[in-house]
């Protein structure tokens, strides 16, 4: 009993490996003697502020989406969750422009309509913004633990007198808490890190000040204050970790069937949110295809997008289970895999320039797709890890003593059974780095092999130089394959999960 | 452009050696397929050349030139950059490698240097709303603009506003610049790059701003009833011409003369009348909408003293607008 | 008072609860037995307003409920205890009994009464599946509903703690003087505590009496099967009386059966003794239940019949047995399959 | 052949199984009963080797493990059946059972045996709990281990379902000729299906002999009431008989009993019939079962009698009944507590 989880060695191992380019911005770092800035306060707050209201805000979006995917019988359920989770295939820069250009006085909606609207900027719009792009990783998670609750509890509710609606704030909601924390986790660390989006909508944030330095090339200065930043994600971190997490026998799923009309307005009612974060970039930027003309581009972009992606979501997956593993296996476990998390709060460049460094010390590496799929590894692991961690807590453990009973060793226990039960997670992992790794531009650019162009390096490049027409097609191309990407989490997720149409074959 | 004289410093590409190799480019900020029109057709002229294109984030890219100098490696053979300041940062780290006088030589009086030529000019500009103003309502002196009334919009962390500030800093003195930053700075509105500048003072958010000439001349391409005009200050850091600029890495003939081919007419012309960039070398005519470089008096400056930034974030920060 | 009339449930384009008819009187208490998969969950949602129904009506008290107008679950007042409990596992006992009541005199009456006061601020994961349920129990009946759906209540506790919280249920249940429909599949249960039993086989209703009713006259093999031990005999029946191999006995005619029938023997009917070589059949196999034995016994004829009798009685499997009909009040009798 | 001698387990600071020892003989059947909480799934685990034992020896043809030399799970060729059944939800019923197996003969005997054939590339999700509970049997008795432990396998199951299974599993058990120990808290199971049984209570073994002499020889009232419905009614044990109130019977003395002492009745040992105003006792309750029915009877000392008599006697609560002692076997007699 004393014995050390198997998962420990490899997981510390990986958890170092993730440390490494911490290690290096501390290396940048030292050269700098200035400390804090105490005109970073304000900075700080808005940094704070944002962060604060992005993860309100994701939560206000993606709890309800998650409950409405989850629980309400709905003509084509699937279609619908790949509709709300699409908003993480887009860059969040690409939807705060667009936002900026179609709203406020003077904007493309002004303009084409004559009708004025607000605009979008400063704290409200950035926040507004970032909720968008980052509510998905709060509905699928949560989505995930809703799944895992036995329905009984809201019946009981019901019948007590408790309306539905309150039956799910006051009976559902407490229970799938840590769903929740782990995706607000997630969607405060890319708030942590995003710098387009603040700086379009016109706010001060950490980033900003970060981005700054790095362009008046005090890279060492941005190193400092990207570590100062991780101390944000550490106290993060820390407070995600502190939600405790009940378990409880998985059962039966609540299912609601509302009549025709309740659907069409709850449909009605979150339609605004894809609408917002999808249709309205990919429509900006077809109206701007309309009078601009396109050009530039190859579909090899599409391809080469793609194949990064793909192999980054192996790898992560791949590394991530012995972290979620030994996670799940004791205290030690567990903070090697919040040490994994470090990587998601660092803004990309700073990041990536991290990775430059890492990278030429292995020179053979430097400037292959293999450097590159590293660095997206080391940046979205955690993505991947949650997931991983979430399907093996719902482990049976007697599973594994029947194998060992049956005469398996630890081992092949582990590859014949935890494994393949856990691969609802682990491809629900791979997909959310899938996606992230789809969308990634920093590091791709600092990287990739030379010449390697990718739906995000070519978006990148056409919005720099103010062509927004060209993007509009590799727009809808990242949407569409990262839908595909969902759907294909969304098989394995059914692998994985007992229908009540194949239990009543019994 | 081709119906044009031959003027001396401008050489046509058929003047020019066969390019036979491989070039290596660090290609800071992309400009969206213009760029990489002029390259794709440098390559198609040499059919024995062969040129790999990594693009990136200008600073990054410098960075990153910096580092794999100090590992040893070197993976670049040329730099060009949108901004002098990452120019200013490698050659300063000593990794740029001297370029011939022939070559320097056709570039215009002033933007002649040792390590690095620049590639084409642009020029600062204030951007105004034709609703609202009339380019006369706008003060010839850039110092003169926070006491003018005018609500301004700018981009305090965009690297381009930032050299304007260096630039007036060497023109005006520490003291006038933090003075103007200050008085400026109850006015200004900021936005995250230069065209958001120009966007929203054509959505009338503000009257006028300062920005980068080309980002309305686009701006007006593809929206030819775009509310905005230009309009220029005379003589000072407002109307500073700024380049982006290249520079070779690696010894050899084959980067300083694919640098030649950019020095050309053709392609000067062509970044000229399709990225509304400003050619530098004589006899190539500049892009539509911009006045002639004659008609505006730009400052004398040297553009590689602009890679001195830091004391200019530093007295940004100091009066608070950054 | 409940009425339901003419109930269907379908599940998509299948049909698991077909026009279930059923009246309630006051205080009364229901079983509702079934197989696995017979609709019975379904029919207590259906009742509780959990799922949607496709025809019929239900009416109780204030409120009447059909396909087109559905009253929402809350609205009902009607308390369900669930298979698993569904207790708060964030709320103590006390607060899970007092759960949305204003006043809790009833609450403290009903932990009282079910012997909770000691617990009243553990959490429900403290507790054992009997405490356990006598939470979920006391949470109900707290709420004062008019109506009460038990979902197999039971199912979820050691053998030992079962047979004692059957009557304390039933015994709280009319101390609250409530109606109540208990599903079980368990048929001991059923037969024990109920006022009526009804037998759901496929969504219908197969048979709804009294427990006597149900067993001694079952309406069909299938509820002779499902409430007990159940051999069928050959026989003729004349004149009111069976005869069989064994032996013979009154018989109450199911279906109008007449001439060649089945009769149904209970393993209490009939008497077992040793019998050397001689007997009228050999004994399959013997299972020793405590107080009694359990026999399988092959008649010469082939038919099986299983036979309960003291433990006192031995005979190893192999053996010749006598059997013999012993009852005398009637038994039911089948027309031949 | 199992023995393990003087085991013990503690978590942490608790000990939770007691210097137990236990010797089975090849192809037995040993029934393991108690409460919840008395140790039951932990001697199991520790005899799989699922947890470290604190004290003891557990030797099983080539292997011997004690707390300093443990033996791993995967090297004891010790068989599993789980509570859950635990069956691998990703493989089929034919990849379940072949686990691990080279040679899949057995596998196919035996899923052949347990009517598994048509189920063979079903996926666990998709059978019964009967059908998965054969799967779980199917597996580990493929895998010819040389000792079975089985962990409450028939809990998760219908009360319909279970009798069946409880004898074929035995029926499987005895065709493979391999040793068991069957954990269960179903007294009545404890009883029909094993060799032998032995109760647990707080990590002791209590009893460990016959169903029979458990059951009517307990050697202590714990024993005597977790077996079974019991009453104790006060007596004075002279020359081998007990005289009550209500009837005397031969009586076997506990723990040497004599004297004052409490009669041990089961509720067939007493004949109930109703006696108008006289007799000795008034009914306080009575249950329907179906072929019978269970009255608690109150005697005029107040002891309370539990009774078990054919359903076709009848008598209200709160009528008076005459008892008497009918047993001619010896029943168990304890010192008056
Ligand atoms: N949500 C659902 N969707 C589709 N079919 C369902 C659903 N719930 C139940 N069924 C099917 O309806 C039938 C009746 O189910 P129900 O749960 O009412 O049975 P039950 O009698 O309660 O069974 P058990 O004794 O196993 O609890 C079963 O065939 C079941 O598979
Ligand atoms: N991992 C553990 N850590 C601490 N105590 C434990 C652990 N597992 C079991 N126990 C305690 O050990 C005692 C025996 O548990 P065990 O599971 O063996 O009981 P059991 O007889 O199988 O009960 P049941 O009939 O409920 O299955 C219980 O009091 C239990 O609370
Ligand atoms: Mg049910
Ligand atoms: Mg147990």
């Amino acid at each position: 009993m004393t014995r050390l989880p198997g998962s420990y060695p490899l997981a510390l191992l990986i958890a170092l490996f993730a440390l490494v380019p911490v290690g290096v911005l501390v290396s940048l770092a030292s050269d700098t003697a200035q400390l804090f800035d105490t005109h970073n306060l304000k900075v700080l707050g808005n940094t704070l502020a944002l962060m604060g209201l992005t993860v309100l805000g994701s939560i206000l979006i993606g709890v309800p989406l998650a409950l409405l995917t989850a629980y309400v019988y709905l003509p084509w359920r699937r279609l619908w969750l790949i509709v709300f989770a699409a908003p993480l295939a887009m860059p969040s820069y690409i939807g705060a422009f667009t936002l900026y250009a179609a709203f406020g006085p003077g904007g493309e909606i002004n303009h084409l309509t004559g009708i004025p609207t607000p605009g979008f900027y400063g704290l409200p719009g950035a926040a507004l913004v970032m909720t968008l792009y980052t509510y998905p990783f709060v509905l699928l998670t949560t989505r995930a633990s809703l799944l895992g609750l036995d329905a009984s509890l809201v019946n009981a509710a019901r019948t007590l007198g408790m309306s539905l609606g309150m039956s799910l704030w006051k009976v559902v909601l407490p229970r799938v808490f840590n769903g929740i924390a782990a995706g607000a986790l997630l969607a405060a660390l890319y708030t942590l890190s995003d710098f387009g989006t603040p700086a379009i909508m016109r706010l001060d944030t950490f980033t900003r000040v970060i981005y700054v330095e790095y362009n008046a090339f005090g890279l060492s200065q941005a190193a400092m204050l990207s570590l100062q930043l991780l101390v944000i994600v550490g106290l993060v971190l820390f407070l995600e970790s502190r939600v405790k997490a009940t378990r409880e026998r998985p059962g039966r799923r609540l299912t609601l069937w509302p009549s025709r009309w309740q659907v069409n307005a709850l449909l009605t009612a979150a339609l605004p949110v894809p609408l917002l974060s999808i249709v309205l970039p990919l429509a900006i930027f077809g109206l701007w295809l309309v009078r601009e003309g396109t050009g530039g581009f190859e579909f090899s972009y599409a391809w080469n997008s793609a194949y990064a992606s793909f192999l980054a979501a192996v790898v992560a997956v791949v590394l991530a289970v012995p972290v979620a593993h030994a996670a799940v296996s004791g205290k030690a476990g567990r903070l090697m895999e919040r040490v994994t998390y470090f990587g998601f709060g660092v803004p990309g460049i700073v990041m990536g320039t991290a990775l430059v460094y890492v990278g030429l010390k292995l020179p053979f590496l430097y400037q292959t797709l293999g450097l590159l799929v590293l660095a997206y590894v080391l940046r979205f692991l955690p993505l991947a890890v949650g997931s991983v961690r979430s399907s093996a807590e719902s482990l049976d453990p007697s599973l594994v003593k029947a194998a060992r009973l049956l005469g398996a060793s630890p081992k092949e226990a582990f590859t014949r059974i935890t494994l393949p039960l856990t691969l609802r997670g682990m491809i629900a992992g791979a997909a959310l780095v899938f996606l992230e790794a789809m969308r990634e531009l920093p590091a791709t650019l600092l990287l990739g092999p030379t010449g390697f162009e990718t739906l995000a390096t070519y978006l990148w490049r056409v919005y720099e130089a103010g062509y927004f027409g060209r993007a509009a097609v590799p727009g809808l191309l990242l949407v569409l394959m990262s839908g595909l990407g969902l759907a294909l989490m969304l098989t394995g997720e059914r692998r994985g999960e007992f229908d009540v149409t194949e239990d009543s074959k019994r | 452009a081709r119906a044009l004289a031959q003027t001396p410093g401008a050489l046509s590409v058929d003047d020019l050696p066969a390019l036979v190799g491989e070039l290596t480019l660090y290609l800071g900020r992309g400009e969206g397929g213009l760029y990489e029109n002029v390259l794709e057709a440098i390559q198609k002229r040499n059919p024995d050349f062969k040129l790999n294109i990594r693009r990136g984030v200008t600073a990054a890219l410098a960075n990153t030139i910096v580092a794999e100098a100090q590992a040893g490696v070197r993976r670049a053979d040329v730099f060009w950059a949108v901004d002098s300041g990452a120019i200013g940062l490698v050659d300063e780290a000593g990794l740029a490698r001297k370029l011939p006088a022939d070559l320097t030589g056709q570039l215009k009086e002033g933007f002649r240097y040792d390590n690095w030529s620049p590639v084409t000019g642009r020029i600062r500009t204030l951007p105004y709303n034709t609703d609202k103003l009339t380019a006369d309502k706008i003060p010839a002196s850039v110092m003169a603009l926070p006491d003018s009334g005018l609500s301004i919009g700018w981009a305090p962390a965009y690297a381009s506003f930032q050299s304007f500030i260096t630039a007036m800093r060497l023109l005006e003195g520490e003291k006038a610049t933090g003075e103007w930053l200050k008085a400026m700075n109850k006015r200004g509105k900021n936005y995250a790059g230069e065209l958001g500048v120009v966007m929203a003072v054509e959505r009338g958010e503000v009257d006028v701003g300062f920005a980068n000439h080309y980002y309305t001349l686009r701006l007006k391409a593809g929206k030819p009833d775009a509310r905005v005009g230009l309009a220029f200050t005379q003589n000072d850091a407002g109307c500073l011409v700024n380049a982006s600029g290249i520079l070779a890495l690696s010894e050899g003939d084959l980067p300083v003369n694919f640098i030649r081919y950019l020095l050309t007419r053709e392609v000067q012309s062509y970044l000229a009348s399709e990225a509304y960039e400003i050619p530098l070398v004589d006899g190539v005519v500049p892009p539509q909408g911009l006045p002639a470089l004659d008609t505006i008096s730009p400052p004398k400056m040297d553009l590689t003293q602009l890679a001195d930034l830091r004391p200019t974030l530093d007295l940004m920060r100091r009066v608070g607008v950054l | 008072m409940l009425s339901v009339h003419n109930l269907s449930v379908d599940y998509g384009s299948t049909r698991v609860v077909d026009k279930l008819n059923l009246a309630l009187a006051d205080d009364e208490i229901l079983m509702l037995v079934g197989p696995t998969g017979c609709g019975k969950t379904t029919i207590l949602q259906a009742l509780a307003g959990l799922i949607p129904i496709s025809e019929g009506e239900i009416t109780l008290g204030a409120w009447r409920a059909s396909a087109k107008k559905p009253v929402p679950p809350e609205k009902r007042n009607v308390g369900m205890v669930f298979q698993d409990f569904a207790l708060f596992p964030h709320l103590t006992v006390q607060q899970n009994v007092c759960f949305r009541l204003k006043d809790t005199a009833l609450a403290d009456h009903w932990i009282d009464l079910l012997g909770l006061s000691a617990l009243r601020h553990a959490k429900p994961a403290t507790l054992s599946g009997g405490q356990k349920q006598r939470v979920a129990l006391a949470r109900t009946l707290a709420h004062e509903p008019v109506f009460i759906l038990l979902d197999e209540p039971l199912s979820n506790l050691d053998a030992a703690l079962k047979d004692n919280l059957r009557w304390e249920i039933r015994h709280a249940l009319k101390t609250a003087g409530v109606p109540a429909l208990w599903v079980t599949h368990d048929q001991e249960e059923a037969l024990s505590v109920g006022d009526r039993v009804g037998i759901l086989n496929g969504g219908k209703l197969e048979q709804l009496d009294t427990p006597e009713t149900c067993f001694c006259e079952p309406a069909s093999r299938f509820v002779a099967r499902f409430l007990g031990e159940a051999s069928f005999i050959p026989g003729k029946l004349e004149q009111g009386r069976v005869v069989t191999a064994i032996g013979d006995a009154p018989g109450t005619p199911v279906d109008g059966a007449t001439g060649e029938v089945d009769l149904l023997l209970r393993p209490d009917d009939v008497a077992l003794t040793p019998a050397g070589a001689a007997g009228n059949g050999a004994v399959t196999w013997a299972r020793y239940e405590g107080g009694t034995r359990l026999f399988a016994v092959n008649l010469d004829d082939g038919t099986q019949v299983k036979v309960r009798v003291s433990h006192e009685v031995r005979a190893e499997p192999g053996s010749r047995v006598q059997l013999k009909v012993i009852t005398t009040h009637p038994l039911a009798v089948f027309n031949r399959e």
